[in-house]
């Protein structure tokens, strides 16, 4: 990062163990201090705005940012995790089943990256097996038959590419769950929270309406994947990054996402619970817009949507 | 993730007309003696290693239904021996013995209730008839309950405890597979919710029928859970069977089940999934 | 066997002595031999009328009896097989495609056992996994889709029991192709050609007419399965079979089905042109019977068919 | 089991317009040097050992179609540089070079035609182009064929030869997998068939989009077929391959292909199994 960066980064330290001081000792610096944090504000703000692809692509991948879980948690009740693709596994890397967003029921799928190493490992970093995508169209299944709006939150590095993955339909079970989700009679929003990693991620992308964080991506490959492909040499990604034009701002302008939700300055993972009432409300504002179809219209919109996807000229 | 399981139950019912022969039980896992009335109070699950002990149909819906709620529908339909069926004693004396140890027509125990003020209809198959042998009147007991739900429009909670189809009724018990999803369709096509339970043991052809085809399924913990019997497996294939094989830890594992929850967490669970699925407003806290 | 059986065996064999010669000297027998063929018949028939429900089941099983390929070589034309359940393999015990019956375009669906021990081996003797269940599940989709009738030949002892079936959950299997059977919107006809193993069987049994062959057996238990939980036995399966009724005669006379296939005397191995011509001929008739009917006409009529079977008294 | 396939094509069709620079080819398996005239007589499969000679979307339909039925429907759709993509060189200047090379102005080439009298439309990607990458041209030809397929009642069948979707055009390529899953939707609805023919190689995604939700899927023998490529899955898990990971024959086996014919068959394969889905009646023999 720029110079800039740095500074922010010594007087955000500082501003940590001033409020440290302040629990401590229990005196009230919020007074004093408020200057102090109005110019880290305004160097956030500045910085983030400068933020180059890879850099964005940092604050997507960043230890700590929320999960989606992390944020089920924070907007959601009642939810109940439902297991497997009754067929062959359950795919602890993308997860859902029936909760209330902000009291309104829904069908949650979400793509699951782990909290700690163990879990990490355990939810293969985000990247999903057939299994996944299998229960994905099984929980689609029961939206429809209980006419519950469909939200996904996006997290993925990708689609995992192993042996028994290969076995077990992969590609197959990645187009099962767009082909159900074109098929959808309700309404179905989705956001990338995070990895926006092609296949993997398009699975559970085709909504109505799809979202982007602030500081996610969203692209046909990794910029690994494309620097590997470009130059041979994955330590190239910035590059790739920059020409795959995978961020929020590169989405909304080509017309990809209907809208960039907003995230605390610095990143989700400064402050999740206002992450969170970001995600909340702008879900909640598209699912109350969407309530208003029907279930053909839902379905037409959403193909509409979909099939006016694509650059080209026509002579 | 259960975040607001705040529905616990303030405390476990009684099963009403509940005769104490003796005023203890022996855990069948751990071997550890335990109050019948602790028994009761922990819905039959042993307070000191959590073995579920089986219930029969009336005890599971006291476990499950909201205390006095239970209106039964079933009962009017009594098992028949249409093949006159007799191999080590006739079919009539056996359905006899079971009838008056259980004091019902057949394995089955139907009708509706609410649970934490939902209502429901529910079926609860009874492994103490007949190892809740699936013959004609389950299958008839379990198709009505299917259609009272469909036509009330209340969720149909159904608990499986099975070893399969009734051999003494030959084919006409193999045919309640299809009746029974025949009934079942009628909830699908109108979208009210079937939850399934599977306890221990569920196999046979109630596996591979209406214990199978639920929108959820839960399964108890260690219950066995299979199409093929373990026996029957190791004598066709003539090799060890995995430890834990055809548990509901094991089937959970291999996507077959939704969730393993434990007997205690039954009513809360029904309650938060029940509610979303049939899209009710998000009921108060602590109601 | 009887008696009469023994005498039937002996004039069967001196026939085809006669008739070996008459063909290799070219002297035309017929009508030397015609005396002693209608009495090989008379007794044929007379045995015939005497067997046993065991005796029923050996003829089931006999070497040479015609596997569900046998028929469709004989009775029809452009049969595609299709593989696969496009989840996780192919099972070669019950296998389908589009074919056309007698000239009419029809989705087959059946159990299919081998017909020498290599082939009976990789089909498991016609004992199916969840793939093929899945696979028929399919098949049926694609029958739906395209409004052909759906034929199905069973013919297995039953689903293998085996650790790996479990695993991918048989029953779950088993009670999804018995769903989407009642679900289907197009014609269905069902014969039981051999064997009707329990649950494995009535997976693709669940039709708007269940015929059954002559000499085939159907029955919620294999006999040897019933005398080894009766009696601990399975030499007792004789026994058993008598107990649980599961000829032709007795599923028509229980009303399980709508009709008998006549095989030629002594069993469809003695002459498969012959019994294909009957099994054509009675799955031509109903496919056409049923062809008048709309596709929610058939989902009724089918489920009002088997929501009826049982037998019970009522208070 | 292909009871009647009396359809065989009397005499292979020369490819319209094709020209022979050299007057043989070296088989890239035996390395057997055939004739190029002989190998226009197979299908371009190789006589000696079968090998599937890859095609270009012209050969391909050749070998597919009726001689002279074909009627091009793709070509006004051309690319365009939505990313103002660059890497070791602009996206323009690699379109170009492709467009030149191949006479096309993408990845696909699609029409109608028909196949032993049977009307069809029919997509056949370029590997020849760019690897066969889906981009926006490629997703938009794919998806008006289908909609074509949609409006005219003919089955719809599509050869795919792809690396995957086009990363010069960022996510829009991505977006590609969606939209023609949505043109197929059409087909679907009104009980039209759509094929897909699977040919060397098909992977990423085009393999998890329109290539494997077609009601029934063909490969061709010892295609490479997949999601991951197989270079990716080693660097990932660091493990050998097996043996024919990834090919026609182990997709088969593993359930994901409705069969692996022989090019020189696909003609009757087709015919006889669109002439039962679309219920026509049987041809006359030797139509
Ligand atoms: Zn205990
Ligand atoms: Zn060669």
């Amino acid at each position: 990062m720029s110079a800039p960066a740095d500074t922010l980064r010594e007087l955000e330290a500082r501003l940590r163990d001033l409020e440290g001081t302040a629990q401590r000792t229990g005196q009230n610096l919020d007074a004093a201090l408020a200057p102090l944090r109005a110019e880290v504000e305004r160097l956030r703000g500045e910085g983030h705005a400068r933020l180059t692809r890879w850099e964005r692509v940092a604050l997507a991948r960043a230890p700590g940012r929320p999960t989606a879980l992390d944020y089920v948690e924070r907007l959601c009740t009642d939810f109940t995790e439902l297991h497997g693709d009754r067929a062959y596994g359950d795919d602890p890397a993308l997860i859902g089943g029936p909760a209330r967003w902000g009291g309104v029921p829904v069908m949650l799928l979400m793509g699951q990256k782990g909290r700690d190493t163990k879990s990490k490992i355990r939810r293969r970093f985000g990247m999903s097996n057939p299994e996944g995508y299998r229960k994905a169209v099984r929980l689609m299944d029961l939206a429809d038959r209980f006419g519950l709006p469909v939200v996904t939150l996006i997290d993925t590095p990708g689609a995992y590419p192993g042996i028994e993955a290969e076995e077990r339909g992969q590609g197959w079970a990645i187009a099962e769950s767009i082909q159900r989700m074109v098929r959808l009679r309700v309404p179905a929003v989705c956001v990338v929270i995070g990895e926006g990693g092609s296949g993997g991620a398009l699975a559970i992308g085709v909504g109505n309406r799809v979202l982007v964080q602030e500081n996610a991506w969203y692209s046909v490959i990794s910029p690994e994947g494309a620097a590997s492909i470009i130059w041979k040499d994955a330590a190239k990604a910035p590059e790739a990054a920059e020409a795959l034009r995978l961020t929020a701002p590169d989405l909304l302008e080509l017309g990809l996402v209907e809208e960039v939700v907003p995230e605390p300055l610095g990143g989700a993972h400064l402050d999740p619970d206002a992450a969170a009432a970001a995600l909340g409300e702008a879900v909640s504002r598209h699912l109350a817009q969407l309530s208003a179809l029907g279930p053909d219209e839902l379905k037409a919109e959403r193909s509409a949507r979909f099939r006016a996807l694509g650059s080209f000229r026509e002579e | 993730m259960a975040l607001d399981r705040f529905f616990r139950r303030r405390r476990p019912q009684q099963q009403p007309g509940a005769e104490m022969p003796d005023l203890w039980t022996q855990c069948p896992r751990c071997k550890e003696g335990v109050y019948n009335r602790d028994l009761e109070l922990s819905a039959h699950v042993c307070p000191r290693c959590g073995h579920h002990l089986r219930l029969d149909a009336g005890q599971r819906l006291a476990v499950l239904l909201d205390e006095g709620s239970f209106q039964r529908q079933s009962g009017r339909v009594w098992p028949v021996d249409p093949l006159a069926f007799e191999d080590t004693e006739p079919y009539p004396a056996r359905l006899a013995r079971a009838q008056q140890k259980t004091g019902r027509p057949d394995a089955v125990l139907t009708g509706s209730g609410t649970i934490l003020g939902l209502p429901v209809t529910v079926a609860a198959m009874d492994f103490a008839f007949s190892g809740g042998s699936m013959g004609s009147v389950v299958g008839e007991e379990i198709a009505r309950a299917a259609e009272h739900a469909a036509g009330a429009g209340t969720p149909f909670v159904l608990v499986a405890a099975s070893g399969g189809a009734r051999m003494q009724e030959g084919a006409l018990s193999l045919m309640q597979m299809a009746k029974t999803t025949v009934a079942l369709e009628g909830l699908a096509e109108r979208g009210i919710p079937y939850v399934s339970i599977l306890s221990d043991p569920t196999t046979g052809g109630v596996t591979a029928s209406f214990a199978t085809v639920a929108d959820v399924i839960v399964a108890e913990p260690g219950a066995l859970i299979g199409f093929a019997g373990p026996r029957v497996i190791q004598q066709t294939i003539r090799q060890h069977l995995p430890e834990g094989f055809q548990r509901s830890e094991f089937l959970l594992e291999h996507g077959m089940v939704d969730a393993v929850v434990d007997r205690r967490e039954h009513r809360a669970y029904l309650r938060s999934l029940l509610g979303v699925l049939t899209r009710q407003p998000a009921p108060e806290v602590g109601a």
